[in-house]
């Protein structure tokens, strides 16, 4: 307890870090108290949120002092601790803002598809967001994996919240297919971590300098990647397409922002501070990693082509986006891994618009085909102007946060001297022109096939997805803002 | 060798006997009385352990010099009332496994619990096709 | 070693591994269970030719006496032939007394000779303090007694409980709260119907209670002690029921006397123990019963057998009323 | 009066039995097992405590000096398995009260607690005793009254299963009988720290490997060891409720301790995991164990079953551990005994819950559970994913320690099993939560209301088990002050 008052006390805020982690906790605990009274519950839900959004933003004057807060010592030798970091913070503050926005969503677009057990819906989405602060805040491998798995099963009734055969069946795979990895794959990784470095903090230059040759590093560092199953590397990839089955606000939290960004937010943070930058690019152990990403980009941007199901179309989309953080960490270069992180927050602001889009589409006007959504654009001017503004930040182009995040991993990669991936990265954003725009182009520009019986989503759909989009511009002109506590830490020009 | 060692062997001989009786055999029966062979084997191992030659038994008495060791005895006759115990336990459960099922044999009361859970497995899918159908 | 020992000890192995072995062949239980008498009298022999006189005593009244009364019992009441062993149930036991031999024949390479004077076993300390200073210690000539009663009583309190167990066990299973839907029908008649026998066992019962407290307080001195003296009490129960019938015999020790006595002599024993704790020595630390250590012993070892005899005699009463007690299913 | 502390710790348990069957009420009965767990968990920590500060301690039974008479031993390799057993028998205490009033009629009633004291007698005077032939005897109360409770079991099944453990658990017992005979041949001798004085540079000694042979063996029967393990199942899965929740969390914990206890402080690890190949075969019974409990699991189809399958496969995690005869292998092993005991036991007490309730614990009738009674599922859930390994749970914490263990002495097939292992465990767990949660529950099914004091030793265990799954650090301490006592100094 005493502590715990002088880490309030202290100058450097340390207890900010606990604090995060615990807010939306207490939300849980008061939607849980206050299931009965549906909006008492929500606005409960958007408070937390807001406050959650005011302490990680308020951290960002402190981001490279490096915060500490330790809870106890788990196993000897093995503390369960937080630290504030810039990338950390990156992650958080996405997930902190976007929680308040998507449950404002989450309450119009539940209601309107009269979706069942609210109560236990929101319930789940801040044990979400509390396991994603975890993560983002970790001070070494242990902390983080058990926020990592925390997450998984958080995330496990979410996904099922439909309760039907195919919601159970979708619900399996995610649940397996993440389990499966992180135990099979990333906790041996972590393990042999720790038995080489005899430490699992996450340090800046890594903690992997010297500890073995190229070759057990190269299989470590495929371990991680494939473990991570959140990064939805080929062919771990297959529970985020099953995952479909949520509905369209957790799929907005899922694929846009909690998962999968803890997904490859952990691949950053292993490749930067376990592995070491300098260490990777000298010893060449994640060469192999490049190729698997590079496929996984090209091949998921394909089956994202073919698909006609807009949900599924926006998964695959995803599988892609995240393939190019993948690729961006494993060239080892710090300008190419400073566009994976903006591409985080940029893909994520991104996204989120897409699938919130998706949903105001599906519960207003009934479609979830891409080939049904002929016309629609005169219906609902307001979501598909922002489902294209949010498709051009995916694809890279101004004036969308997008292009700074995609200008750094090209920049990356040609400092690098790799043309392989620089090549591969440009033929993304040509195959991402291909899956997005047709979907607004034909909104807007063909002819409706009937007459709409329908007007625009309600304004709380439409209000946060506005926001969202906004955002993409946003980031456009505030990138540097973004990058800046980030430039310390990773020593760019 | 053989003229020392002769009286293990035997004792390890009925320890054989016993412990076949016990795995091969069905009947519950013929395994409890298996099962008593093989402990007095690991008796008599026991008790040959104590013995001296050309002593007698542990009562000091004053006309006597040398006497086999009293531990060994002690150890089986807690033994033997263990095992007594045991039999008693064991045959106990074998009357009620009769009244139960209607025999002592390992094998036919396995076949009787599994010709029980196929028929309920039967009739779980039976009644899931009725909830099915109506 | 001796010509005659050996001739003994070789020719009573002899018919010892031929009735196992026959045991094992034989398909009729009745028969099989008989020979398993016979197996535990030739033990007993045994026993005594190596010079455990006190085992020999337990095993003839466990071996012959109490588990095959039991068998007996069990195949009254259930079939009596056994059915013939398939083929496949052979392996494995085929498999585990090669392993099992192996080790054994193994290890006895190393064994200490038969007999010897110099084995560890003879040459450890304990051989010396049981032998001679537990004449000093205890005072009691039987040193089986005064190891099992005092030096390793924690065993022989273990021992008991066991005891107790089995018969809470049989209680649970074959007492009166188990009873089977199929009451006992009354017999037409009962063996008291044959004069002879009804006189004789009326006379025998006397001395057989008499025997059993004969043993129980001469454990001190001879062969003999409280488990002995138990099982001949419970056997003289066994006879008063074969003979008069199971409610008579129930009338003179009614269920709820049994359930007393068997509950109460364990208490005594664990009493003593705590007894001695609170007179300020360890558990079972009989020093501190009497001012005089000797007698303390004496009096702790005297309760002791007290307390087995009463426990044993009552569980084994208790089990044999509970096998009898089942009805004929047959 | 604090010097008694060790005897006491046995002694108080032996005597509620007989009273129990004197008093024969079910009321008293309970509060006397009641009672006796409290005393005995009382001195647990009590000596726990005196040990962590002083050292080991040792009480001679009777005033006489081992080895001429028996003594208990208590040190750090003891106290955790104490402390343990009684903790368990406390919660099965409270667990018991409304379970087996409504599993068993009333006047057997008394008799299960005396068993139930009996049982825990057994178990804490096997962990204590310093006498290997003590062990037996000790060894012998508790598997007779588990026979007899697991007899009592609901269904005819449970006769069967009783009947093959009291054969397959008598020859164990004998087994062990014979490895002390052959001991006691080179000997001469039955105390444990005796015995590792006078073994020592005798490992040439057929007749003392032999001895390793047939102890280990023996221990192996009541460890359900992988070959071994055939009458587990059964015997878990039949029994009373009350009766497989105390006995899956201790019955083949205080085995395997056992089994450390020969091993390090009687025969000597030289001897042992030198001399013979006791570690290499251990590790490959551990990983066969492992896969074919799991997988055995995944297809039964009644919920006491899979938890009984889980079981041999947990106990396949232990004795690798054990057998790597590492400090961090053994205190690994240490650790996840405790945690697994704490786990299991949860599992078996919802079990009971349910079979209460419901009526039945076979998967299809668990259909709609998450709706009708969503804390007691709620807990299934928590401790199902303790099984699994899953972080925060207890289960991650011991099996982290473990693979640390493995990864230290490079034994990757063995990490492979144990993760392969970890995703059957998924599997299974996975299958009954899925059916609870998301099948529809049979119409007209109203929520249901488990008994207050079966709930709280529910939630209990699932928050113990939560608690040490964030914060190990105190069963870790325990697991290490064991591992030091075993490995640190022979002879115990």
């Amino acid at each position: 307890m005493a502590e715990l008052t002088a880490a309030w006390t202290s100058p450097d805020r340390a207890a900010a870090l606990p604090a995060a982690v615990a807010l939306p906790l207490l939300a849980c605990g008061a939607v849980l108290l206050l299931r009965h009274r549906s909006i008492a519950r929500e606005a409960a839900s958007v408070a937390f949120g807001l406050a959650l959004a005011g302490v990680v933003l308020a951290l960002w004057p402190v981001a490279d002092r490096g915060l500490r807060f330790e809870l106890w010592t788990w196993l000897p030798g093995l503390p369960l601790e937080f630290a504030l970091e810039p990338l950390g913070l990156l992650f958080a503050s996405v997930a902190a803002v976007l929680w308040p926005v998507t449950t404002v969503y989450a309450a119009g677009y539940l209601r309107a598809a009269r979706e069942p057990a609210l109560d236990r819906f929101f319930a789940f989405f801040a044990l979400t967001i509390a396991s994603a602060m975890w993560i983002a805040l970790s001070a070494n491998l242990v902390t983080l994996l058990i926020g990592y798995e925390l997450m998984t099963l958080a995330t496990w009734p979410l996904v099922a919240h439909h309760g039907d055969a195919q919601a159970r069946r979708g619900a399996r795979t995610y649940v397996v297919v993440l389990l499966a990895t992180s135990i099979g794959l990333l906790l041996p990784a972590i393990v042999w971590t720790w038995a080489l470095a005899d430490t699992t903090d996450f340090r800046p230059d890594g903690i992997l300098a010297g500890q073995a040759g190229s070759g057990v590093l190269t299989l470590l560092f495929a371990l991680y990647l494939f473990g991570i199953g959140k990064a939805a590397l080929m062919p771990v990839h297959r529970w985020l397409p099953a995952a479909m089955v949520a509905p369209a606000p957790v799929s907005a939290l899922l694929h846009a922002v909690a998962v999968v960004k803890a997904g490859v937010f952990t691949v950053l943070k292993v490749t930067v501070y376990v592995f070491g930058l300098d260490t990777l690019r000298e010893t060449g152990a994640a060469e192999p990693m490049t190729w698997v990403a590079a496929f996984t980009l090209i091949a998921a941007a394909i089956v994202a082509i073919r698909s006609d199901d807009l949900k599924r179309r926006l998964a695959y989309s995803t599988v892609s986006q995240l393939a190019y953080i993948v690729l961006a960490a494993t060239l080892a270069h710090q300008v190419a891994a400073a566009g994976g992180a903006l591409h985080m927050v940029t893909h994520a602001v991104g996204k989120i618009t897409l699938f919130l889009c998706a949903g105001a589409i599906a519960v207003t006007a009934g479609k979830t085909r891409v080939s049904e959504l002929d016309g629609l654009g005169r219906a609902m001017p307001w979501t598909f102007a922002a489902f294209l503004t949010a498709s051009v930040s995916i694809i890279g182009l101004p004036p969308t946060g997008g292009t700074w995040s995609k200008w750094l991993m090209l920049l990356g990669s040609a400092e690098a001297d790799q043309v392989v991936p620089l090549v591969v990265l440009l033929a993304g954003s040509l195959l991402a022109v291909a899956y997005l725009m047709p979907i607004a182009v034909r909104a807007f520009l063909r002819p409706p096939a009937d007459l709409p019986t329908h007007g625009e989503a309600p304004l709380v759909m439409t209000g946060p997805l506005t926001l969202t989009a906004l955002g993409c511009v946003a980031l456009f002109f505030g990138a540097d803002a973004v990058l800046e506590p980030l430039a310390g830490t990773l020593e760019l020009p | 060798m053989i003229a020392s060692h002769y009286v293990y062997w035997t004792f390890f001989a009925l320890m054989l006997i016993g412990l076949y009786v016990v795995i091969s055999h069905g009947n519950l029966l013929k395994k409890l009385i298996g099962l008593s062979l093989f402990q007095v084997g690991v008796f008599l191992f026991y008790i040959g352990l104590g013995k001296q030659d050309g002593g007698s038994a542990p009562i000091i008495s004053d006309d006597v010099e040398t006497y086999s060791h009293p531990l060994p005895q002690v150890l089986i006759l807690t033994a033997i009332v263990v095992g007594v115990a045991t039999l008693a336990v064991g045959l106990a459960l074998a009357v009620r496994i009769f009244e139960a099922y209607g025999t002592v044999e390992e094998d036919e009361v396995l076949e009787r619990d599994s010709t029980e859970r196929l028929a309920e497995r039967d009739r779980e899918r039976a009644a899931e096709h009725d909830g099915g159908g109506s | 070693m001796t010509t005659t020992f050996t001739l003994i000890n070789v020719s009573l192995l002899a018919i010892l591994t031929a009735t196992a072995v026959t045991i094992t062949r034989l398909r009729a239980l009745y028969e099989a269970t008989m020979l398993a008498a016979l197996f535990s009298l030739v033990t007993a022999c045994l026993f005594v030719l190596l010079d455990a006189v006190d085992v020999a005593f337990t095993e003839a009244a466990v071996g012959v006496g109490i588990s095959t009364v039991l068998l007996l019992g069990v195949l009254a009441l259930t079939r009596s032939s056994e059915s013939v062993t398939p083929r496949r149930r052979r392996l494995p036991g085929a498999i585990a007394v090669l392993l099992v031999g192996g080790t054994l024949g193994y290890a006895s390479l190393d064994l200490p000779e038969f007999g010897s004077a110099d084995s560890p076993v003879q040459r450890h300390p304990v051989t010396e303090v049981y032998l001679h200073q537990s004449q000093e210690d205890i005072g009691i000539p039987n040193t089986v007694t005064s190891v099992l009663a005092s030096y390793r009583g924690l065993d022989t309190l273990g021992e008991l409980v066991v005891v107790f167990t089995a018969g809470l066990a049989v209680l649970s299973l074959l007492g009166p709260l188990a009873r089977p839907e199929r009451t006992r029908p009354t017999a037409d008649f009962h063996l008291a119907d044959y004069r002879v026998i009804r006189v004789v066992s009326g006379a025998l019962m006397p001395f057989i209670l008499l025997f059993a407290l004969y043993v129980l307080f001469h454990g001190d001195y001879g062969p003999g002690g409280g488990f002995q003296a138990g099982v001949i009490f419970a056997s003289g129960f066994v006879l008063y029921g074969l003979v008069f019938g199971l409610d008579r015999a129930q009338r003179v020790v009614p269920r709820a006397a049994l359930w007393l006595l068997v509950s109460l002599g364990l208490l005594l024993y664990i009493g003593l123990g705590v007894t001695t704790m609170l007179l300020g020595g360890s558990f079972l630390d009989y020093d501190v019963l009497a001012s005089d250590p000797d007698t303390g012993q004496h009096l702790g070892i005297l309760v002791v057998e007290t307390a087995i005899g009463i426990t044993v005699a009552s569980v084994m009463t208790t089990i044999f009323f509970g096998f009898a007690g089942r009805g004929v299913a047959r | 009066m604090t010097g008694q502390l060790p005897v006491l710790q046995v002694a108080v348990p032996l005597l509620c039995a007989p009273l129990c069957v004197l008093l024969r009420s079910r009321f008293v009965a309970w509060l006397l097992f009641l009672a006796a767990s409290l005393t005995s968990l009382t001195c647990a920590v009590w000596l726990a405590e005196r040990v962590d500060r002083t050292g080991a301690l040792r009480y001679a039974m009777g005033d006489w000096q081992a080895p001429y008479g028996i003594e208990f031993v208590v040190n750090g390799f003891n106290t955790p398995v104490l402390l343990l057993v009684s903790l368990s028998a406390v919660v099965a205490a409270v667990y018991s009260r409304r379970s087996v009033a409504a599993e068993l009629d009333d006047r057997r009633v008394p008799l299960l607690y005396a068993c139930l004291c009996l049982a825990l007698a057994g178990l804490l005077g096997l962990s204590i005793t310093g006498d290997v032939f003590n062990a037996f005897v000790f060894l012998e109360i508790s598997s007779l009254s588990t026979y007899t409770m697991i007899a009592m079991g609901r269904r005819r099944q449970a006769l069967l299963a009783s009947f093959r453990y009291l054969v397959i658990g008598t020859i164990g017992a004998t087994f062990l009988l014979i490895g002390i005979g052959l001991a006691y041949a080179v000997t001469g001798t039955l105390n444990m720290a005796d015995l590792a004085q006078r073994l020592t540079g005798s490992h040439d000694n057929r007749a003392l490997q032999a001895a390793v042979v047939f102890v280990f063996v023996g221990l192996a029967v009541k460890m359900a060891v992988f070959p071994l393990h055939a009458w587990l199942p059964a015997a878990y899965g039949e029994a009373p409720s009350a009766v497989s929740t105390f006995v899956a969390a201790t019955g083949t914990k205080v085995a395997i301790y056992v089994f450390c206890r020969f091993a390090f402080t009687v025969f000597g690890a030289s001897l042992v995991f030198g001399a013979m190949p006791v570690d290499r075969i251990g590790l490959l019974l551990a990983c066969l164990g492992i896969l074919a409990g799991s997988a055995a699991a995944c297809f039964q189809d009644d919920l006491r079953y899979v938890l009984a399958w889980s079981s041999v496969a947990q106990v396949g995690y232990i004795v690798a551990g054990v057998s790597l005869a590492t400090t961090a292998g053994v205190s690994g092993a240490y650790l996840h005994m405790i945690m697994h005991s704490v786990t299991k036991a949860a599992l078996f007490a919802i079990a009971g819950v349910l079979l209460l309730r419901l009526g039945s614990v076979r998967l299809a009738d668990l259909a709609g559970l998450g709706r009708r009674m969503p804390w007691t599922f709620a807990a299934f859930v928590v401790a199902g994913l303790g099984l699994v390994g899953v972080p925060p749970t207890a289960g991650f914490a011991s099996k982290w320690a473990l693979v640390t263990a493995l990864v230290e002495r490079d034994q990757w097939p063995v990490l492979v099993a144990m993760l392969a292992g970890s995703l059957l465990a998924l599997v299974y767990v996975g299958r009954v939560i899925e059916v609870a949660w998301f099948r529809e529950p049979p119409d007209g099914a109203d929520p249901l209301r488990p008994p207050a004091s079966m709930v709280a030793a529910i939630w209990f265990l699932v928050l113990l088990s939560l608690y040490f799954g964030i914060d190990a650090s105190l069963p870790a301490h325990l697991a290490d002050a064991a591992a030091a006592a075993l490995l640190g100094k022979g002879g115990g």
